[in-house]
């Protein structure tokens, strides 16, 4: 895409140096400075997330239960899923990546409200906090899913506070969903029409519909339980004439849609990585763009599948499993699509591509073994077994995960202004692969043969493969590790990034890195489609090696 | 330059009393059993539909004019009716559970 | 444009005030899109329990007042009614009438709150209240409750939803003396304007649903 | 050290291996995808892998919408198998056979209690006849649990406040796990138990001995007299109550127009919560017995009224146990 702002980069005074000290953070309302915000935050909780799951995995090396109660261990699970799903990956890649990038790749100076968006980040940090609160004075013990009458009748300790925190944090993800589409809509430079737009945007798009439309839903259950534990009054329990199973299908209206605000920005984060580091269109743009608002609008359709044996009709099992087979295909299109676009392509294997590669291996085991939980006859045998955690760990820390990276790499030189270690990059997504697969594979041997999740003892026979499991959960400690070491290094001692270091297309490359404060010196004109690259050859701005 | 569609008085007085009218009306039919007065056999529901249909056309008002729907852009409209549609799935699927509860010969409540 | 008078200035990441009165539309509604599905909960609930107990809903909803609903009804969508009309106004960019409209607005908003809180009292004395201390004559099955519960959690959640709008509209009120909007530029007036209306709205519902439904019973 | 790691659980009940099967189909098309795409993605890798730093793809012209819809329609039609075969082994196993004898299973905080049909009791552990079907009803007097036995692919909740059921026919005698499948709060993980699968001459032989856990439970008769139904349900009575002889698997129309057939859940809410479901000629006057019965006892008077005899017909009410006859 041709735009004047090439012309001078760096005349502007970037983000970063317009302004000093922590007021100037605080109360920014650039929504670069606010992704930074997000950057922190979110990994500071996902490091406490990932220490819970440490302590976990240890817990289950040996059949006993011999380092923790039966207590704590159920308090680890469950603040390690509600700090990693609500607090980690929900805002990892829309509120730091997109946030940051969303309003440069459409050519406009900042999203439409850019004081939501920061009270978006505070009432994030109010829910933060609230949570992180209840685990100091003791935690919960409900499980991230909150069932009831469990959560709201017979659970321990600070469900009422922690239940308000996630409510808040809500509200933090509709204001972010809010703000992306009134700003993908309203915002848009001259030129940058609805089919030329990045596929990242419309990955976001998708999610912002899930956020504004789902997260209510979730927050009324979750206000209800609330109500019914101050109150003791019966809204679910049945004991008072309540129906727990109306929980489940307010918590699952929204949950289940949430798995895809958890995929879809990873997967428009792949969408940007194998074009770029193939440096070709991609394959079937429109296909990729509607697959998206397909998997968005699809699935609110299919939310029943994690209830096949919770005591729902057999008839809606049936429209829900089949349902959930229809949500499979849009995201079989975007494998294939990708998989086509390497095809006659530039490949280089940069640490981006190498996330996205692992993205896909990944999210093909999470993804198929998706369609088999569908399947009605498979399901009653693994549902709540370790199969069950398998996947959604295929699919969250394997594929939603390697997306983020891939991202965070991929728009490192932008968001910082720096380069990282070619090596270690490398050697740490290496690494983050093997791990993650010695962890998570064996789960699913123990799912089909049985073991329960949120087991805290278990017989012995399952033992030998929860230990690989344990194993391999320290070789992927040690992999994430890695990447916060030589990006931490690399803000100090990285190389000063150019404008466009991998010769990629999109807006955000045309800008000086990291970018001004009203992101470009002269609004850009769009006149171009997306991944336009054979129009172009980007000699110049290539300096890292092949 | 402005866009913006300015709607005579006239036009929220009249929406005003429709609203009013409507709802006297639906107090009054209330505390009519409506089954009674119409041949054939009709279910005790048909009251709860009435008022649902008046709640509807009621809302309806609101949105159109008060709320100046009418007059909106074409994307202020599609926000109204997906969020309908929406709000449609939730009850949609979540009745089919309920309502299909022991078909089959499988048991439930 | 009209330059000359420019209380509120536009922000410096829109071009025009067109593109700022969309983006401030757009986002209001999508907002209450937001809103419609955290209602469209209590609005499922209440449609499986009353599916699942018709007969305690009957017996609770003739324990409400409907002379008083009917009441709050009116001074409900007269505070419609007395809203649009601050939102012409302000469309027409007069500052003293934005004002008097928003006024009214909240004075029948008010209205509409104290008599909610009677009816609360009088469902307190009467033991109306869901707990350990609800009793209600013709029954003691627990589940006769439920009918209380959500109309508890739903007018709760309506008067709170009043009482937001009732502090934005009180944010209105200096900001119109003082002339802040005009016929370009009054965002605010219009997108508390929606906000209220919806409120109406879901009243238009809870109405019929909590008051009315079950009367021919009786 | 460490004991052998098994890879596949036993396969010990009619469904068990219908489920496999359907397993290693969708097993098999996965691999089969996983390792296509893979190999697609590696070879493309190793073809075109950059030469120059200044290079580019090349752009592919022509249509592409043939190739659009085959990559969508073979994996619709995949699943779509999957979806059938899978949703008929779920009807399967949702369906008791006829002749399945009844079990009653209670999931309580953090226990199993199982019911034989003629009134044995235990926690915990389970016997059971190989190469019949058993039918379980279950309920839960807290929270919600899950029913689990890998080795039959069994699964279901247990819910407080209703019933719910499942049914397996096992093929192989042997010991094998019960687990609770559903997180129920503290003891989750230790709300294990064994369930043992004996020769139907084993299984009479372990009927008669011992004495049952979990304490005594009056029987459905004592109680129907204890808790006093008998002053109303008994043609004799002065109040005006339905006579109860027979009623069990009819359909009863309600005053609400609507007609109910009359099962567990339905005599189980007539007991609790009477007033929900009236029977049509008859005024709400049964008291609700919810706090004052227990869920065991629910049970007992549910297997006393499904074998009161037709009114009439010879015989007493016998307490002949319900279900089946081992
Ligand atoms: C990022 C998160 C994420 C994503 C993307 C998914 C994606 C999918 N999930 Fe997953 N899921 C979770 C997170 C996620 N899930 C979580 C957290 C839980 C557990 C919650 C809890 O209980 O705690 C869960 C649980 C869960 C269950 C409930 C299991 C149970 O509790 O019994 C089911 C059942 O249907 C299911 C199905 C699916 C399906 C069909 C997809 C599909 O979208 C997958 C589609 C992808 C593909 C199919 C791969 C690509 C396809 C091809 C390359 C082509 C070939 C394809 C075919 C031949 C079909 N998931
Ligand atoms: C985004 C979501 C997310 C993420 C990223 C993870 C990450 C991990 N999870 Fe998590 N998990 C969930 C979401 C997630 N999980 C959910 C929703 C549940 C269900 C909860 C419930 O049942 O209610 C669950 C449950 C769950 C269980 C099942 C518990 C049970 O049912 O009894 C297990 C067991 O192995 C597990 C393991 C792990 C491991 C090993 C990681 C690893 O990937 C973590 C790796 C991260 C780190 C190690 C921290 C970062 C490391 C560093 C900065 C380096 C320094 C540290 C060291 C060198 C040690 N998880
Ligand atoms: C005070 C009188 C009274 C007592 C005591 C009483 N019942 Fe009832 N019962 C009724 C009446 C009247 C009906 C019919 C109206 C209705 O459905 O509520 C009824 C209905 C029933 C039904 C549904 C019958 C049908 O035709 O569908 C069952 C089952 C039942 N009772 C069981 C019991 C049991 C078990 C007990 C004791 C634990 C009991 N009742 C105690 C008065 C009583
Ligand atoms: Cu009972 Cu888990
Ligand atoms: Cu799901």
């Amino acid at each position: 895409m041709t735009a004047p702002a090439t012309a001078a980069p760096n005349a502007l005074p970037s983000y970063l140096e317009a302004a000093h000290g922590p007021k100037s953070w605080l109360l920014t309302r650039d929504h670069k400075r606010i992704g930074i915000l997000y950057l922190v935050a979110i990994s500071v909780f996902f490091v406490l997330g990932g220490l819970m799951a440490v302590l976990i995995r240890a817990e289950l090396a040996t059949p006993q239960g011999d380092m923790f109660s039966s207590d704590v261990y159920n308090r680890l699970f469950t603040m390690h899923g509600i700090l990693m799903i609500f607090f980690f990956l929900i805002p990892s890649i829309p509120a730091v990546l997109g946030n940051f990038l969303l309003p440069v790749m459409i050519g406009a100076k900042d999203l439409a409200f850019p004081k939501l968006n920061l009270t978006s980040w505070y009432l994030y940090m109010i829910g933060g906090l609230m949570t992180f609160g209840s685990l100091l004075t003791g935690g919960i013990d409900t499980g991230w899913t909150f069932y009831t009458p469990m959560s709201t009748t017979f659970a321990q300790g600070q469900v009422l506070v922690t239940a308000v925190g996630i409510f808040v944090a809500g509200f933090s993800s509709i204001l972010t969903g809010l703000n992306f589409i009134v700003t993908i809509h309203r915002m848009r430079a001259p030129g940058m029409t609805w089919f030329r737009l990045p596929l990242f945007v419309w990955a976001h798009y998708a999610t912002s519909i899930i956020q504004i439309l789902g997260t209510p839903v979730v927050a009324i259950a979750i206000l209800l339980v609330g109500a019914e534990r101050l109150f003791h009054i019966g809204v679910f329990d049945p004991k008072y004439g309540g129906d727990p199973l109306l929980f489940q299908h307010l918590f699952w209206f929204y949950s289940h849609p949430a798995v895809y605000i958890m995929i879809l920005p990873a997967m428009g984060v792949m969408s940007e990585l194998v074009t770029a580091f193939s440096r070709k269109r991609v394959f079937g743009y429109h296909f990729v763009a509607f697959s998206s608002l397909f998997i968005a609008v699809i699935g609110f359709l299919v939310w029943g599948h994690h209830m096949y044996v919770s005591g729902q009709s057999v008839v809606a099992g049936a429209i829900f499993s089949f349902l959930t087979m229809l949500v499979a295909i849009p995201s079989a299109v975007k494998v294939f699509n990708w998989t086509a676009t390497l095809y006659k392509g530039s490949i280089s294997l940069q640490t981006p591509m190498l996330y996205a590669l692992g993205f896909i291996g990944v999210f093909l085991i999470g993804g198929l073994t998706g369609v088999m939980l569908g399947t009605l006859g498979i399901d009653i045998h693994v549902h709540d077994t370790y199969f069950i955690v398998a996947h959604f760990h295929y699919v969250m820390v394997g594929s939603a995960i390697m997306g983020y990276l891939g991202g965070l790499h991929f728009w490192w030189p932008k968001i910082t202004g720096r380069m990282y270690d070619e090596f270690w990059s490398k050697v740490g997504a290496l690494l983050i692969f093997v791990g993650f697969n010695t962890t998570f594979f064996p789960q699913f041997i123990l799912g089909y043969l049985g073991m329960p999740r949120r087991y805290h003892m278990y017989p012995a026979e399952f033992q030998t493969w929860n230990v690989l499991s344990s194993a391999g959960a320290t070789i992927l400690g040690v992999g994430y590790l890695i990447p916060v070491i030589y990006l931490l290094w690399s803000l100090k001692f990285g190389a000063k990034a150019p404008a466009n270091p991998w010769g990629a297309k999109g807006l955000e490359w045309q800008t000086a890195s990291p970018p001004p404060v009203e992101n470009f010196a002269t609004p850009p004109v769009v006149t171009e489609e997306a991944y336009a690259y054979e129009t172009s050859v980007p000699a110049k701005e290539v300096t890292v090696g092949i | 330059m402005s866009t913006v569609h300015v709607t005579p008085v006239r036009t929220y007085l009249l929406v005003f009393f429709g609203l009013m009218a409507l709802t006297f009306l639906t107090v009054g039919v209330a505390h009519v059993n409506i089954a009674d007065h119409l041949p054939g056999q009709v279910t005790d529901a048909i009251n709860d539909a009435v008022a649902m249909a008046i709640a509807v056309t009621k809302a309806t008002l609101v949105v159109l004019f008060f709320m100046h729907v009418w007059h909106s852009a074409r994307l202020n409209k599609i926000v109204v009716w997906a969020s309908l549609f929406f709000i449609l799935i939730l009850f949609a699927f979540s009745l089919a559970d309920y309502f299909s509860r022991g078909w089959l010969g499988v048991p439930g409540k | 444009m009209a330059s000359e008078a420019r209380p509120a200035p536009l922000a410096h990441h829109f071009d025009d005030y067109d593109q700022q009165r969309e983006s401030a539309t757009l986002g209001m509604w999508l907002f209450l899109a937001q809103e419609v599905m955290f209602f469209g909960g209590l609005f499922l609930a209440y449609t499986v329990y009353r599916w699942k107990y018709p007969a305690w809903f009957a017996l609770g909803s003739n324990q409400l007042d409907v002379p008083l609903g009917l009441a709050n009804t009116i001074v409900l969508i007269g505070s419609s009614l007395t809203m649009v009309l601050a939102v012409r106004a302000a469309q027409l960019g007069k500052a003293r009438q934005i004002a008097g409209w928003i006024g009214a607005t909240m004075a029948l908003g008010t209205a509409f709150l104290v008599v909610k809180g009677f009816e609360y009292h009088h469902k307190w004395v009467h033991h109306l209240i869901p707990g350990a201390g609800f009793h209600i004559e013709g029954t003691t099955d627990p589940a006769a409750q439920t009918f209380f519960v959500l109309y508890f959690c739903m007018t709760g959640l309506h008067a709170l939803h009043m009482i937001v709008g009732l502090g934005l509209l009180a944010f209105l009120v200096p900001k119109a003396l003082r002339g802040d909007f005009s016929a370009e530029n009054h965002n605010w007036v219009e997108g508390v304007g929606l906000y209220w209306h919806f409120v109406d709205v879901i009243w238009i519902f809870l109405f019929p649903l909590l008051y009315l439904l079950g009367r021919h019973h009786a | 050290m460490l004991p052998n790691a098994p890879v596949f659980p036993p396969v010990s009940s009619t469904l068990a291996s219908k489920v496999d099967t359907l397993f290693f189909f969708t097993l098999g098309v996965s691999v089969l995808f996983s390792v296509a795409i893979v190999a697609t993605i590696a070879a493309f890798i190793v073809r075109y892998r950059r030469r120059r730093a200044d290079e580019t793809g090349q752009e592919i012209k022509g249509n592409t919408l043939l190739l659009e819809l085959a990559w969508s329609i073979v994996p619709l039609g995949l699943v779509m198998v999957s979806f059938f075969w899978g949703a008929s082994i779920f009807f399967e196993s949702a369906r008791p056979p006829a002749d399945a004898w009844s079990f009653h299973v209670y999931g309580k905080q953090w226990m199993w209690k199982v019911e034989h049909p003629e009134g044995k009791r235990e926690i915990n552990e389970f016997h059971v006849p190989v190469n019949q079907a058993v039918k379980l009803t279950m309920t839960s007097e807290d929270v919600i649990h899950n029913f689990s036995v890998p080795a039959f692919r069994l699964k279901m909740d247990v819910l407080p406040g209703r019933y719910t059921t499942a049914w397996f026919r096992a093929t192989k005698t042997g010991t094998y796990h019960i687990f609770c499948d559903q997180y129920c709060g503290v003891d989750h993980s230790k709300m294990v138990g064994k369930i043992h699968v004996m020769e139907p001459q084993d299984y009479k032989r372990w009927l008669v001995s011992g004495a049952s856990a979990g304490g005594a439970v009056a029987s459905g008769e004592e109680l129907f007299v204890a808790k006093a139904c008998n002053t109303c349900h008994r043609p004799d009575s002065s109040a005006r109550a339905p006579v109860l002889d027979g009623l069990f698997g009819k359909k009863v129309a309600l005053v609400d127009g609507r007609t109910v057939t009359v099962d567990e859940s339905y005599v189980r809410e007539s007991i609790l919560s009477p007033a929900t479901k009236v029977v049509q000629g008859y005024q709400p006057i049964m008291p609700t017995f919810q706090g004052q019965i227990s869920e065991e006892e629910v049970v007992q008077l549910i297997k006393y009224i499904k074998d009161l005899p037709p009114a009439g017909a010879p015989g007493a009410p016998a307490a002949a146990p319900a279900g089946g006859k081992p």
